[in-house]
Parts: C-alpha cells; structure tokens; sequence
C-alpha cells in the first residue's frame, strides 16, 4: 500500500454509471486492505453522493460528475462534484428525511446514509454554481503482501 | 422483465438485482407498478435473495410500493435479507411498516 | 445500455494502481454486455498500456497517467495517455519482442498483446512531451436489463 | 511472502497470486530470486491454480526465471493453468521453453 495515492474520476451523469463509480472507488479502495464492512460503507455513501449528482444537480441532464479520492494513510478522502443547479440550505438538505424530490419517491436519507457510514460530511454547494460534497473514513486494517 | 417478477394470485414476488440503486429501481419501479394495477395485486414480496447492495433509492422504491399497496389495503414485506441489507432497512425505520421473514411465510394471513 | 457513454480516469503512475486501472475499465465496459472473453481481452490490452506509461514513459517516476473511455454503439474505444518520455520510432517500438528495457525483464510483447486482443491500436508519440496509445474494440453482445 | 513459496529439496513452487501483472510480478520476483539462491533451487513450478489473469510482464517474469535457471541446468514448467492462462503462454511462444502439465507430474525426473 502506498501511503499516499490519488485519482480522479470524471463520467457523464447517466444513472448506469452509479455502479461503475462504486465499482471504481471500491477497486481504488482495495489498496488499503479494507473489511467487507467497510467497502460496503464506502460504496454506500458514494452511491448516495453520485444519485445526488445526477437527480438533483443536473436534474436528469447529462453533463459530467467529478470524483476525487485520496489516501493518506490510513484515510480515504473522497470528493463528488456536479457543476448543477446547487443547494439554497444545505443544512436544511442535509436534515433526515427532508427531500425537495418526494414525488420521485426520493426517501431523504441521501445525507443522513453519507453521514452514517463515513467519518465526515462535509457540503459545500452554490445555487446555479454546483456542489462538493467531500466525505473521509479511515480504514483500520493493514497491507496484505501480493493482494490488492 | 423476464425473471425478475412472479405473480401468484393477488401476490407480486419482486426478485431484486444484486444492486438496488437508483438506476436499478427506476427500471423495477416501472415494470412492478405495470403489474400492480393489471393484476390486482394485494401483496408484494421483496426477494432479496440475490441481493447485497442497496442504497437510499432502494429505500424509496419499497416505501413508494408500500404506499400504494396500503392505499388498497395491501401489504409489503420482504424476505431473505442478508446482513447488510437488514442494516441499511434498520436504519431506514422501514422495518416499522415493513415485516421481515427469513422466507416466504407459508401460513400467513398475507399470502 | 446507453449508446454513448464516456469517463475519463486519472491516477498516480504507481504500480499498486495497475490492477485498480483494470478493474475501473472492465466496470464501465459491463454495461455493453461482453463476454468474459471480451473483458480479458480488454483488461489485457489496457494492463499493457498502463505498465508501459508507468515504466517506459515515466521510468518509474510519479506522475499522471489519463484513461479515456468512450462507448459508441457497440464499440469501446480507451486512449491511455502520459506526459512522459514519449518514444523515437514508433514503428520500430512495435515489433514483437522490441525493447529498450530487457534489463527490467521485459518481454517486448505488450505492443503485439494489445494489437491482439484489441481490434485497432494507434500509438501517437512525440520525444519529450508523451505518449498517447488509442485502442478500440467492438462489443458483440447485447442488453440484459437490471444487469450491469 | 508465506503462502507464496514452497521448497521441496532443489524444488520451487510459487503459487502464482490472482492477477499477475507488473505490480504483482515485481514483488514476486525479488522473493523467488532470493529464495533460489538461498536454497539451490533447480526446478521452479509456477501454479496457476489461483491464477486468472496475466499480461505480458507475467511472461517476462517466468522468461526471466527460466533464464536464470537454465543458466544453472535447471528446469521450469507452469501447472494448473486455465484456458486464458494457456492462451496468453501459447501467444508468447513461452510454451516452447517450459512445459504446461495438469498437475505437477510426480514421476518426472524434472523434481
Ligand atoms: N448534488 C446536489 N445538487 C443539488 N441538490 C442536492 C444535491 N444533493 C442533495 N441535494 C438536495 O438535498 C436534498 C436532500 O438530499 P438527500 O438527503 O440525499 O435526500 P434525497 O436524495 O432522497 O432527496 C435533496 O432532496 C436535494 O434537494
Ligand atoms: N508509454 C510509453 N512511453 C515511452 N516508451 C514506450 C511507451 N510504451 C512503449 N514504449 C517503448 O516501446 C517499447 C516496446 O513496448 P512493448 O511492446 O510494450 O514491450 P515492453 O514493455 O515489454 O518493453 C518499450 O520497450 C519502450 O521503449
């Protein structure tokens, strides 16, 4: 394992790449010898960031999603960004259960999945600028020779 | 839609992907919802045999099928989660209005 | 399926990022629905290139390495770029058995296995300034709905 | 490096890791050189069990082991390899140096 290690992944905001973004960053994740549990975790909150991208801030248009990961030690940092329509509250947004998309049968719990799998959440966003959403977890276990 | 559904009588068995996202629900929502009204369904059985991933929009998906189901007085529960699975339907609070069963319930009242 | 799907991937040139630069490919390419067959040939191809920006264009060094992917009907086409040492006669490079690192253990063969395994291979090239290497292959397979 | 090697007299059994790749390949190949200097190594069975995918930095791998040994009268040979394996061997003609067997032979004269 590489005690830093960085990519970046750009991909248009079609709703078939919500796998291959997790798939992605789950392969780029292997490096720190991750449990199940926590790949799980990860993908999760990715999963959540990259739907986000491509319901609300492009509101089904196709344009491109941006994601940044980086390991430093034992950490994965990890940022999403869409250059769409933005967030007026973001702490209202990031409240449990609160959706500005009910009639999709969006469930709210977008942030409240983020939050509770990674380590930190943190929104930056501007109306009609785009969002950042940037999440850390770090990963507990250690370097398995000959293994990714 | 092939194998991803089974009707019997009033009940719809859903057999979910291996991953339940937004893009994956967006297509059952569609193809289950067509079902639903034809067929007079009553009660929805959400398979999740196969499955080991799902998200938020997963989340959506059940609780929007549970709505409509339970408009008509029908019923929703799901059977064959794994961990995970559990977890993220812990959370959710959806295992309130949403029974789970190791398997299909052979004596049930729901069936 | 869409029929027209692109991303575009950028890491470290570090080896333990070779099989992760595999695994992020062979995920955008599943949405064509190839075989197993087609996804080797795929990862193979793109493994070669990858191993080659990492030795030969960046000698070992840490820089960036870009995979652009690009779906169009049935056909992927993935261009691997580095800014690195970029290669005299390209010609010459992509003889079977040609290399200027047989120190290193090379077998000369990564040229042939992509030309092999893919359907067309172009290899652009300036000394000094980097090394792009566009590859394409078609996907015969067709759609299965809520697979990826 | 652990489950990687296996010493057997003047045999070497390296159990080839899922992908072998460049990244892979490098680290295996410091491991093994010490390992056959060490312990006088004059056979070496590469075990693909394990094994589903190589390029071209694989060949160049076993291409150098073989060097080394064959400087020394010894042997190589692959076993356990799958279709993909055998396929990726035959294409660099590595097949004409070393030996391909099902399993390892046990009355060869080669161990
Ligand atoms: N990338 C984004 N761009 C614009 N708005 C967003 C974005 N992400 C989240 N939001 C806003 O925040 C709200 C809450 O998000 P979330 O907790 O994920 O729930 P949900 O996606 O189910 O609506 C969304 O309904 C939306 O209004
Ligand atoms: N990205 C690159 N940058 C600079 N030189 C390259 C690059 N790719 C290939 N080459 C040159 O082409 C030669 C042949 O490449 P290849 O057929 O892959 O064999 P090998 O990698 O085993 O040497 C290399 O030895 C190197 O000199």
């Amino acid at each position: 394992m590489s005690v830093e290690n960085e990519m970046k992944l750009e991909f248009d905001s079609r709703s078939c790449n919500e796998g291959f973004a997790r798939v992605a960053v789950a392969a780029f994740l292997t490096q720190m010898n991750p449990t199940l549990e926590e790949v799980a975790d990860v993908k999760t909150a990715l999963s959540e960031a990259v739907t986000n991208a491509i319901i609300h801030g492009y509101e089904g248009k196709v344009n491109k999603i941006t994601i940044l990961c980086h390991i430093r030690q034992q950490t994965i940092e990890i940022e999403v960004m869409d250059q769409g329509v933005g967030i007026q509250n973001v702490e209202e947004a990031m409240e449990p259960l609160f959706t500005t998309k009910s009639d999709c049968e969006r469930a709210g719990m977008g942030f409240s999945f983020m939050e509770a799998f990674m380590d930190s959440l943190q929104v930056q966003s501007e109306p009609g600028k785009g969002t950042c959403v940037k999440m850390t977890k770090k990963i507990l276990r250690t370097e398995n020779k000959y293994e990714r | 839609m092939g194998n991803n559904f089974k009707v019997t009588g009033t009940s719809l068995t859903i057999y979910l992907p291996a991953e339940v996202d937004h893009h994956n629900a967006e297509a059952l929502k569609n193809d289950a919802d067509r079902l639903i009204q034809n067929q007079n369904i009553r009660c929805i059985i959400f398979d999740f045999a196969q499955t080991n991933f799902m998200d938020s929009s997963g989340i959506g998906m059940i609780m929007g099928r549970y709505k409509n189901l339970r408009f008509m007085g029908g019923n929703v529960i799901a059977i064959r989660v794994n961990e995970r699975i559990r977890r993220i339907l812990t959370m959710s609070g959806i295992y309130k209005v949403i029974d789970i069963y190791e398997d299909i319930p052979q004596q049930s009242k729901l069936l």
